[in-house]
C-alpha cells in the first residue's frame, strides 16, 4: 500500500497520486452530540496495530476520497472503497 | 611482478585496450575489465587503507561486497568517492585515486594508529575525551572527524543528468547467473513480460567465472547463447548494469541502472544513471551467494582474497592474482580455485584445509594440509608468506597470494527488507530467506543451492511455480548437463583459533575478533548492540562479507546457535545509491514544478520582478527606470492605487465552481458565516474553519445562479481547500447534490483598484457598471468590447473602489493590455503582491500571516463571521472550547511606532512598558509590517493579549534578534478609511 | 474604445529549437481545442457515460467516476455546453484552462514511462482509455488515441512545465515538437 | 568503573580483559516502587533522574527487546531548542542545557557536539515566522540569530545559491544546537542508572497492566508478573498500544518517518542544516563520516518501521536541490522509526485518569532532542505527583480544553504536524 494503491475508480496508482487524511473509523457526530463526543471525534484515535481503515484521496486522479482498509504493520491492503459509499452505509 | 595478465583467454576484448590512471600512474586494461581486474593485471594489489588503523589493504572480492578496494573515480564535479573498484567498469582516461591515506598509499602517517590499537578498542571514544568539555568540539572531535571518513566528496556541481522511469512486468528476475537465466528463459519463451536485471555489466553471473562446460559449450559461451535468445524475445527486457537495491510494498522494486557510468564523456542526451521503479507481478531472486572470508590472524593483508574472486579474475579477466598462490579453505571452493589456477600453470603453494577430512581432490602434485589453519601472514604491502599451524606445529609457507573460502552465504537481503527475518539453516550452515509469500521466490545459490546444474534447474522450477501462481503453465526448458563440477560443500569455521595478529571480521571498519570479546564483556551481547558498539557491519558493504561470521563468532562466545542470536536487520539499499539517481531530474530550478499565471508574459513585459509563491511565480513589484530599491517601486504602486488606479494579477487565487441544488446548503456548512441566502449576483467574504474551530482559509463566495456559485480560496490553500470541500461533500454529506470543479486555470483574474477603477473598467465593458447598477459586492457576467465574455466582481482587498475581472485565460494578456491602455490617461500602473500586501495591511485585512493555524475568527476581529444561528458548520462545536474563548487570548491590533522613524518588523514581540523580556511577560507579536506610504511611517498588524481593549496604550516592541527595542502605540488595525467610504464610491 | 482581443496559447513563445519537420517521435501542441468539464450526479453516471460517447465530433475523457472532460477540435465550447444541458449535467468551459498535447512515435511508451507510473502496455491501458494521473509530477489527463499515440490534457498553468519535461525526457529518442491546428 | 583516559590505558595494558559490564542483567524482583515501561532513551533517563535527583530507590526499567531498540536508535541525532510556544520553548531549552552537561553527568562521552543549526529561509513569511520563534527563544534565555543571504553564503558556501528553485533568503541559526551520538545516550543513561541501582530488564515485554480499585498494581510481562507502586509509560512508537492496556484514550496516531545515512566521507558538512520551505530536508555529518539525513513522514499510519520509495526519492531530491554537491554521494542505508504523532505536534508528560499511572509520549519526531528534559520532568512528575514547571503545559487534557501547542499551525491532523 505504501507504493501502490488500487483506486476503485482508476486502477493501480502510485502512492504519490494520493494524499492521506487519517483514521476513517471516526464518524463526524451530529450537531446534537455532546462536547465529549465532538472532542473524541476530532482528537482521540484508537491507533491500533494491524487492520486499519484510513481516508486517502486520489488527489492526482479522480479526486475521490477513499477508505483504504489495510494492515498498518504488514502494509497489506484488504480493500479500497469509495468513501461516499462507505459514508452512506454508515449512515444507514 | 606478482599478479599479472595471462597471455590468452578471459572474456575481455584484447583488441580494445584502455588506458587509465591510479594515483597518477598510467595503467592499461581491456574493455571488459573492472578497475580491480585491470589494477591486478598491472600488479597493483595495494588499493587502500583501513578506516581506523590505516592498515594497508588489497582487493578482496570481485563484486559488490568489496570492503577494501574503495577508490575515488573521476575528478571535479564528477568525482565519486568510495567507488568499489571491483565493480567499476574501466573506460579510456579513467582517473582513479586511493583514499584515507596521507601523504601516500604506501606511506601513510595514519598507520601509527596501529601502534595505539590496544587503546582504540570498540567504543573507546565513549569512555574518554570528556574533559575539559569545551575541548570536545574544538580539539578531540575535529581530530576524530578528520581521521574518520573514507573518500572526499566534491562540492562542485555535477555536470551530468539523471532521470527516473517506471517499468512493469509479469516476472522480475534479479540476477542473471545460472538460475536467473533459466528462469528468464522459462518465462520468456512463454511470452510473458520478463525483466532480467543484473548489477554486472555483463550478464551471466557466476557462469562467467567458471571453467566448467555446459552441454558442449564452455559455461560463458552457454550463457552468451541463452542471453542471445532472451534478447530476441520481444517480451523480455534485459537490464545489465542494473542493481535492484530495494524491495518495497506492493511488489515495487527500486533499481538503479548505470547508463553512462562506463563511458569517458557522457552524452548530454542521456542520463548517467537512471532510477527504475519496477512493478512486478512476481519476482525471483537469483542473486547468488556470497563467499565468506575466514577469520584468521593477518587475514587482511593485501593478497588475501576470496577464492571465488581469484577464480573470477583468472577465468573471466585472465588475470592471475599471484605466481604462487596458497589456499585456505573449509570447503570445496578452495579446491576449485586450486584446480583452475593449476590449469593455467599457476603454482599452488599449498591447500590448507580446516577440515580434518574431505572428499575434495587437489590438483596433481599440490600439497594439502588437512586439519590445518593459518594463524598469521607476513609481508608489508602484500602477503609474502603465511604461517600455518597443524597439531601445534608451525610452518611458514611462502606465497604471494592467499585464496580463502569459509563457505557460502546466500544473498537474501532483498527478501528481508520488508520485515521478514532470515532463517538459520543447520543443514546449509547459512541464513536463508524467510518465506515471504508466493510473490517473491528465491532461486539457485540464493536459495542455498550449490551446484550449477542444480541452480539452473531450480531457476527454471521457481519460474514455473511463479507462473503457475499467475495461472500460466509453461513447457519445461531442457537444461543441458554440466561437466566438471566438484563437491562445493563446506563445514563452518567462524574463526580460526590461535591468531597471532588481528583477525578481522569487518575489514572496512577494522573490527576484529577481540572487539567482539570486549563487547560481550561490557554487556553488548545482543547482536544489535554488538553491531552498534563495535560498528561491525556498518561500513559501506553493510556487512555483506562479515556479518555471518560476526554472528557465528558472537553466538559461539555465548554458547548458542546462530539461530538463537538472529541477524541484524536488512534494510535498503542493497548497495549504496547516489543522491543523483534518486533525485533524478528534480534538481536546480526544476526541483519542483513551476506554475505560470496566464498574465506571466504581461507582467514580464511590464517590468515585473517575480517571487516564488508556492509553486507559482508571482509579480512582486514592477520596477521603473530610476527606482533604486524595491521600496521605491512598492511605495509608488501603493500611492498610485490610492490616488488613481492600479492593475494586479490575482489569477493564482483558487477558483472553484460549485453546482447542484444543495450547493447553497453545502456552502453554508463549509463556511462559518451564513451563505444560504446569499442573493444571486452577489459576492460575500467567507471564512472556513477547521473542525477544531481554528480559522482554515478565507475567500469570496459569489452566487452566479440559484444552484451555481464560484468560490475563491487563497493561493496557498487552493489545493487544500478543494480537498477539504471534497472530503466534506463525499464523506460528511454524500446525500447533498453538490458538484464542484476547479476552474483556477480557466480564468485570468485581475484586480483593478483605485478611485479611477470604474473609469477604466467601463471603457472595456459593454454593460452598465455604475455604482447604482453594480454596487459593492456585485457579481455579474459581462461582455467585453471585442466580444469576450467575462466575469466581473466588485470586491476589494485594498480598500479602494475595486473590481476583479476574470476573463478566459488565453485573453488575459490582451485584456490586461487593454486595461493598461484604457487606464493610461487615468494614471494606471501595474502593481505586485508587495504593494497588495501594503494595501491590505493599511486596511487591516488579514492573510495567513495572521491566520496562522492557531488563531480563531474572534482573535482576528472576525468573530461576527462565526454564525451562532446555523445548526451546523465545520468548526462550530470546538470553536467554543474554553481555551479558544479565553479572555487573555491575543487579538488583532494595529501598531504605530512612537518614534515614527522606527521600522516595525514582523516577528518582533510585544512587552508592557518596563517589563523584562521573558516568556511570562510576552504580550504578543507582530504578524505583518510594512512602510505605509500613505501615512508616511511604518505600521504593523499584531496579535496582542486582550488587544482590542488596549487601543491607545503604549507597548514595547522587543526584537532582540535584530537588536531593536522601542515604543509603539496600539491602535485599530484599520489604518486607512475606517468607515469604508471608498469601497462604495 | 474598440478592442480586438487576441487569445494567446500558453505555449506561445516556448517552442523553439525544432525544425519544421517532425521526427519519428513527435510532440504536437494542438491549438483551438474546445474542452469542457462535465459533472453528473452519482446516480446518473452510467447514463451519462453512454450519452457522452454519442456526442458528435468529440471525445469524452474520464476524470473520475462522475466527471469528464469533453474535447473537440471542431466544435465550439458553447455547443458542447448545450449538449451537457440535455444530459442534466453541470458543465463548465475549460478551453482556456487546458492545453492539449499529443505525443506519438515508436518510442512513445519509453518516453512516457519516464513520466507516468501506470503501465501503458495495451493490455492495461488500451486504445480509447483515458484517466487523470500524475505525469512528470503534475496532474493531467492521459488518453491513448492509438497504439503509439497518446493525448495529454493539462492545466494551462502547468503546460510549460510539462512541455519542457516531455522534451527533456524525449531527447534520447530525438523527440521533435511543434504546434498543429 | 569510572571511564577516563587513564582507565583506557590501564585496561589496555591488561589486554582489555577486565572491563566491567556497562550494566547488570538482573532478574526482575517481585515488586518495585516505580516501574518504567520502555528502555529507550526517555525511559532510561527517567530512571536515572528518579534515582539521582528524586532519591527514588527500587526502580525497574522494562524493555521488550534490547535497550535503545526503538526510536532512540532510529533518529537523525539532532538536538536543538527552536520552539516558539510557551510550553515547548522552556522545556526544550532545559533539554539543551542538560545536553550541555551530559558527559560529566553520566561519565560517558555521548559526543554532544554543538555544531550549530542553520535553518534556511526561503520566503518573507518564513522569515517572519522564524523571527517570531527566535525572539521567543531569546526571551526564554536561549540563543538565536538571523543571517542574511550573504552571511549564509559565507558560512555555507556549498549550498545552491545560483540555480535554486526556491532561492535562499537567509537563515535562522542556533549555535548551541548540534548532534549527539544516539546509541551512546541510551548506553550512558543505562550505565548511570544501573550504577544507582536501577534494574534494567531487557527482553521483558509488558503484555498487560493489572489494576485493582482504580489503581495499577503491576504488570504482566513475558518474565511474569511484576508489582509496582507507580507505573510510568515511556514507550514511544507503542504509546497507544501500551496505553490501551490501562484504558487510556490518547490523541495519538502512529506514523513512519525514514532516516538515512550516506557512505562515510571526509568532513564535508559541519553544521546541522535544515531546509523547510519548498522542500524538506535536514542533514548533518556524524563523527564517523556518514551524512545523516531525513525529511518528512511517509504520511500514513504505520507500525512497520520501514518506509516507501517515494519518500526516499523526495528526500534525496530536496537534498540535491539544496546541496548540489551531494549528487554523486551515495546513500548507504534507510530505516524507519515509528512516530507517535499527537493532534498538535507537541508531546505529553502528564498524569492519567489512573492515579498511579504516568504517561510520557506523543513525541512526534521531536523525541530524541527532548531526552534529558523528558527524563528529568517525567521523574519529577512521578516522584512529586505534580508537573515540573517547564512541562506544565504538556498536558493530556489540553486538546479537550482548547489549549493546543500547535507549533506548525496545522491543526488536529497528525500527518501534517
Amino acid at each position: 500500500m505504501a507504493s501502490l494503491i488500487k483506486c476503485p475508480h482508476c486502477g493501480v496508482r502510485p502512492r504519490e497520486e494520493f494524499s492521506v487524511r487519517g483514521d476513517a473509523s471516526v464518524v463526524r457526530p451530529s450537531p446534537a452530540a455532546s462536547d465529549e463526543e465532538w472532542h473524541r471525534y476530532v482528537h482521540i484515535r484508537e491507533n491500533p496495530r494491524g487492520p486499519y481503515r484510513e481516508h486517502w484521496q486520489h488527489a492526482a486522479g479522480c479526486r475521490r476520497w477513499l477508505v483504504v482498509h489495510r494492515n498498518n504493520v504488514t502494509h497489506e491492503v484488504y480493500d479500497v472503497m469509495d468513501a461516499a459509499t462507505v459514508a452512506k452505509e454508515v449512515a444507514q | 611482478m606478482t599478479s599479472f595478465r595471462l597471455s590468452s583467454g578471459g572474456l575481455v576484448s584484447r583488441a580494445k585496450p584502455l588506458a587509465f590512471t591510479f594515483d597518477g600512474r598510467t595503467m592499461r586494461g581491456f574493455e571488459g575489465d573492472t578497475l580491480a581486474a585491470a589494477m591486478l593485471a598491472n600488479d597493483q594489489m595495494l588499493v587502500g587503507r583501513s578506516f581506523k588503523y590505516h592498515r594497508p589493504r588489497g582487493i578482496v572480492t570481485a563484486g559488490s561486497s568489496e570492503p577494501n578496494a574503495l577508490v575515488t573515480i573521476g575528478s571535479g564535479g564528477r568525482a565519486e568517492p568510495n567507488t568499489r573498484a571491483t565493480v567499476a567498469e574501466i573506460y579510456q582516461g579513467m582517473v582513479a585515486t586511493s583514499q584515507n591515506r596521507w601523504p601516500s598509499l604506501k606511506f601513510d602517517i595514519g598507520a601509527l594508529n596501529s601502534l595505539l590499537s590496544p587503546f582504540l578498542g570498540a567504543g573507546f571514544y565513549y569512555k574518554t575525551f570528556m574533559w575539559p568539555s569545551a575541548f570536545w568540539e574544538k580539539l578531540y572531535e575535529p581530530l576524530i572527524r578528520r581521521a574518520a571518513g573514507l573518500g572526499r566528496a566534491s562540492f562542485e556541481a555535477d555536470p551530468d543528468r539523471y532521470e527516473k522511469a517506471w517499468a512493469h512486468c509479469d516476472l522480475l528476475i534479479v540476477g542473471a547467473g545460472p538460475a536467473g537465466l533459466m528462469a528468464a528463459l522459462t518465462a520468456g519463451r512463454a511470452g510473458l513480460r520478463v525483466i532480467l536485471a543484473d548489477e554486472d555489466f555483463r550478464l551471466g553471473g557466476s557462469l562467467l567465472s567458471e571453467a566448467v562446460a555446459i552441454g558442449d559449450q564452455p559455461a560463458s559461451e552457454f550463457a552468451s547463447s541463452v542471453i542471445a535468445e532472451l534478447a530476441s524475445l520481444p517480451s523480455v527486457t534485459l537490464m545489465p548494469r542494473t542493481t535492484v537495491f530495494g524491495w518495497y510494498d506492493d511488489m515495487v522494486f527500486g533499481a538503479v541502472e548505470g547508463v553512462q557510468k562506463h563511458v569517458s564523456v557522457p552524452s548530454s542526451d542521456r542520463p548517467v544513471e537512471r532510477l527504475w521503479r519496477i512493478v512486478a507481478k512476481r519476482a525471483i531472486l537469483a542473486t547468488g551467494a556470497e563467499e565468506r572470508p575466514l577469520v584468521f590472524g593477518g587475514n587482511d593483508r593485501p593478497g588475501v582474497m576470496m577464492a571465488g574472486a581469484v577464480r573470477t579474475y583468472l577465468n573471466r579477466h585472465a588475470v592471475a592474482v599471484g605466481k604462487r598462490v596458497a589456499i585456505f579453505t573449509n570447503g570445496g571452493s578452495g579446491y576449485r580455485a586450486a584446480r583452475d589456477l593449476a590449469a593455467q600453470g599457476i603454482e599452488i603453494a599449498a591447500i590448507i584445509d580446516g577440515r580434518a577430512a574431505s572428499t575434495n581432490e587437489a590438483p596433481a602434485g599440490v600439497r594439502v594440509m588437512r586439519g590445518g589453519s593459518v594463524v598469521a601472514t607476513r609481508g608489508r604491502h602484500r602477503i609474502e608468506a603465511l604461517i600455518a599451524e597443524r597439531s601445534g606445529y608451525d610452518e611458514t609457507i611462502a606465497c604471494d597470494a592467499l585464496a580463502m573460502s569459509g563457505g557460502w552465504s546466500p544473498v537474501i537481503q532483498l527478501a528481508c527488507q520488508r520485515g521478514g527475518k532470515p532463517v538459520w539453516s543447520e543443514d546449509r550452515q547459512a541464513f536463508l530467506a524467510p518465506d515471504v509469500g508466493p510473490q517473491l521466490r528465491m532461486a539457485g545459490a540464493a536459495a542455498g543451492e550449490e551446484s550449477i546444474a542444480v541452480c539452473m534447474r531450480h531457476g527454471r522450477d521457481q519460474a514455473r511455480a511463479a507462473l503457475a501462481d499467475l495461472g500460466v503453465s509453461v513447457p519445461l526448458v531442457v537444461i543441458p548437463g554440466v561437466e566438471g563440477e566438484t563437491d562445493g560443500s563446506f563445514s563452518p569455521l567462524w574463526y580460526v583459533p590461535g591468531a597471532r595478529d588481528k583477525a578481522f571480521v569487518d575489514f572496512q571498519n577494522d573490527v576484529h575478533v577481540k572487539d567482539f570479546g570486549l563487547a560481550q564483556r561490557e554487556g553488548f551481547g545482543h547482536i544489535e548492540h554488538t553491531k552498534r558498539y563495535t560498528t561491525a557491519g556498518m561500513a559501506t558493504d553493510q556487512g555483506k562479507l562479515g556479518n555471518v561470521n560476526a554472528i557465528g563468532i558472537v553466538a559461539g562466545m555465548g554458547g548458542v546457535s546462530p539461530a538463537d542470536l538472529g541477524t541484524t536487520t536488512f534494510r535498503p539499499f542493497y548497495t549504496p545509491v547516489s543522491f543523483g539517481a534518486l533525485a533524478g531530474a528534480e534538481v536546480a530550478e526544476r526541483a519542483k514544478p513551476v506554475r505560470r499565471s496566464p498574465l506571466h508574459e504581461w507582467a514580464k513585459k511590464n517590468g515585473a520582478v517575480f517571487v516564488e509563491s508556492g509553486l507559482w511565480h508571482r509579480s512582486a513589484w514592477f520596477s521603473l527606470p530610476g527606482e533604486k530599491t524595491w521600496r521605491e517601486s512598492v511605495d509608488r504602486e501603493v500611492l498610485n492605487v490610492r490616488a488613481n488606479v492600479g492593475l494586479c494579477d490575482v489569477s493564482t487565487l483558487g477558483k472553484i465552481e460549485v453546482f447542484g441544488k444543495d450547493a447553497a446548503e453545502f456552502l453554508n456548512r463549509i463556511y462559518s458565516n451564513a451563505m444560504l441566502r446569499l442573493p444571486v449576483g452577489k459576492a460575500r467574504y467567507g471564512l472556513m474553519l477547521r473542525e477544531d474551530g481554528v480559522v482554515f482559509d478565507d475567500g469570496t463566495v459569489s452566487r452566479l445562479g440559484e444552484d451555481h456559485f464560484v468560490v475563491t480560496t487563497t493561493t496557498a490553500y487552493a489545493g487544500e481547500a478543494m480537498s477539504h470541500m471534497e472530503f466534506a461533500a463525499q464523506t460528511f454529506w454524500p446525500e447533498l447534490d453538490v458538484r464542484f470543479v476547479s476552474v483556477s486555470d480557466q480564468w485570468a483574474q485581475m484586480s483593478l483598484a483605485g478611485p479611477r477603477a470604474r473609469d477604466v473598467m467601463s471603457q472595456l465593458v459593454e454593460d452598465d457598471i455604475s455604482n447604482e447598477a453594480f454596487p459593492f459586492l456585485g457579481v455579474r457576467e459581462v461582455a467585453l468590447k471585442g466580444g469576450v465574455r467575462a466575469r466581473l466582481f466588485r470586491i476589494s482587498f485594498s480598500g479602494e473602489l475595486a473590481y476583479e475581472l476574470a476573463v478566459p485565460a488565453g485573453y488575459g494578456e490582451a485584456v490586461a493590455d487593454a486595461l493598461m491602455e484604457a487606464g493610461s490617461k487615468h494614471g494606471i500602473c501595474p502593481y505586485g503582491v508587495e504593494a497588495l500586501n501594503v494595501l491590505r495591511i493599511e486596511k487591516g485585512h488579514v492573510t495567513h500571516s495572521e491566520l496562522d493555524g492557531r488563531t480563531t475568527a474572534d482573535d482576528v476581529g472576525l468573530g461576527r463571521m462565526v454564525s451562532g444561528q446555523k445548526p451546523d458548520f465545520i468548526g462550530k462545536r470546538l470553536s467554543t472550547r474554553f481555551g479558544l474563548t479565553a479572555a487573555d487570548r491575543t487579538q488583532l491590533v494595529g501598531l504605530k511606532p512612537v518614534d515614527r522613524a522606527k521600522e516595525l518588523k514582523a516577528g518582533a514581540h510585544l512587552l508592557k512598558e518596563g517589563a523584562k523580556p521573558s516568556t511570562v511577560n510576552d504580550q504578543g507579536h507582530i504578524t505583518s509590517a510594512c512602510h505605509s506610504p500613505v501615512l508616511g511611517h511604518s505600521i504593523a498588524l499584531a496579535m496582542l493579549k486582550s488587544g482590542r481593549e488596549r487601543f491607545g496604550e503604549k507597548v514595547v516592541v522587543w526584537d532582540g534578534l535584530r537588536g531593536e527595542e522601542f515604543q509603539a502605540e496600539v491602535c485599530s488595525p484599520v489604518f486607512v478609511d475606517p468607515q469604508n467610504r471608498k469601497l462604495h464610491l | 474604445m474598440s478592442l480586438s482581443l487576441q487569445n494567446r496559447h500558453a505555449l506561445e513563445g516556448h517552442i523553439s529549437g525544432f525544425s519544421s519537420f517532425s521526427n519519428a517521435n513527435h510532440l504536437s501542441i494542438v491549438r483551438g481545442v474546445a474542452v469542457i468539464s462535465i459533472l453528473v450526479q452519482p446516480q446518473r453516471a452510467e447514463d451519462a457515460r453512454r450519452a457522452l460517447a454519442t456526442i458528435a465530433e468529440s471525445s469524452a475523457r474520464s476524470c473520475g467516476p462522475f466527471e469528464w472532460l469533453i474535447v473537440s477540435e471542431t466544435r465550439s465550447a458553447d455547443s458542447l455546453l448545450q449538449e451537457a444541458i440535455s444530459l442534466d449535467a453541470a458543465s463548465v468551459d475549460q478551453s482556456d484552462g487546458r492545453v492539449v498535447m499529443r505525443i506519438a512515435g515508436p518510442d512513445v511508451r519509453r518516453i512516457l514511462g519516464k513520466c507516468v507510473a501506470v503501465d501503458l502496455h495495451p493490455d492495461s491501458f488500451a486504445e480509447g482509455y483515458s484517466a487523470n494521473l500524475l505525469i512528470a509530477r503534475i496532474g493531467a489527463n492521459l488518453a491513448r488515441l492509438a497504439g503509439d499515440c497518446f493525448e495529454i490534457v493539462v492545466d494551462r498553468s502547468n503546460a510549460v512545465w510539462l512541455f519542457e519535461e516531455l522534451v527533456a525526457r524525449g531527447r534520447e529518442f530525438d523527440l521533435s515538437a511543434g504546434f498543429v491546428g | 568503573m569510572r571511564y577516563s583516559a587513564f582507565s583506557i590505558v590501564k585496561q589496555a595494558l591488561s589486554g582489555n580483559r577486565n572491563w566491567a559490564p556497562a550494566w547488570r542483567e538482573p532478574q526482575p524482583k517481585a515488586h518495585y516502587d516505580v516501574i518504567i515501561v520502555g528502555g529507550g532513551a526517555h525511559g532510561l533517563a527517567t530512571a536515572y533522574y528518579l534515582a539521582k535527583e528524586f532519591s527514588t530507590a527500587n526502580i525497574a526499567v522494562l524493555e521488550k527487546s534490547y535497550i535503545g531498540s526503538g526510536n532512540a536508535g532510529r533518529n537523525t541525532t539532532i538536538i536543538r531548542s527552536n520552539y516558539m510556544l510557551p510550553g515547548n520553548s522552556a522545556f526544550y531549552e532545559l533539554s539543551l542545557k542538560l545536553w550541555e552537561g551530559l558527559e560529566r553527568e553520566l561519565n560517558y562521552n555521548a559526543m554532544v557536539s554543538q555544531r550549530g543549526m542553520v535553518y534556511l529561509i526561503h520566503s518573507d513569511s518564513q522569515r517572519d515566522a522564524m523571527a517570531r520563534a527566535g525572539n521567543a527563544m531569546l526571551m526564554n534565555g536561549s540563543d538565536a540569530e538571523l543571517l542574511d543571504r550573504e552571511q549564509v553564503r559565507r558560512l555555507l558556501p556549498y549550498l545552491n545559491y545560483d540555480h535554486a528553485r526556491f532561492p535562499i533568503l537567509g537563515a535562522f541559526v542556533q549555535r548551541r544546537a548540534g548532534t549527539v551520538r544516539h546509541d551512546a545516550v541510551v548506553w550512558g543513561y543505562a550505565r548511570a542508572a544501573d550504577s544507582r541501582g536501577v534494574d534494567i530488564i531487557q527482553d521483558c515485554e509488558v503484555t498487560a497492566i493489572r489494576r485493582q480499585d482504580g489503581l495499577v498494581t503491576g504488570v504482566e510481562t513475558s518474565k511474569g508478573f511484576i508489582g509496582c507502586n507507580k507505573l510510568a509509560l515511556a514507550t514511544a512508537g507503542n504509546t497507544s498500544t501500551v496505553g490501551r492496556m490501562a484504558g487510556l484514550d490518547l490523541p495519538i496516531e502512529s506514523h513512519v518517518l525514514q532516516a538515512f545515512v550516506s557512505e562515510g566521507l571526509k568532513p564535508l558538512i559541519d553544521h546541522v542544516i535544515i531546509y523547510g520551505t519548498g522542500g524538506h530536508f535536514y542533514i548533518s555529518q556524524s563523527d564517523k563520516g556518514g551524512l545523516v539525513f531525513g525529511a518528512d513522514l511517509d504520511g500514513y499510519s504505520s507500525y512497520a518501521q520501514r518506509g516507501n520509495l517515494a519518500a526516499v526519492e523526495s528526500t534525496m531530491a530536496d537534498g540535491v536541490a539544496l546541496i548540489p554537491g551531494l549528487s554523486r554521494v551515495r546513500a548507504l542505508r534507510a530505516w524507519g522509526g515509528i512516530m507517535d504523532m499527537t493532534m498538535d505536534g507537541s508531546p505529553i508528560i502528564d498524569r492519567t485518569p489512573v492515579d498511579n499511572l504516568y504517561l510520557n509520549g506523543g513525541w512526534c519526531y521531536g523525541g530524541f532532542k527532548a531526552t534529558p528534559a523528558s527524563g528529568f520532568c517525567f521523574a519529577h512528575l512521578i516522584a512529586r505527583n505534580e508537573p515540573h514547571p517547564v512541562a506544565r503545559l504538556l498536558r493530556l487534557d489540553r486538546f479537550e480544553r482548547g489549549f493546543p501547542l500547535d507549533e506548525g499551525g496545522k491543526g488536529p491532523q497528525p500527518n501534517l504536524q
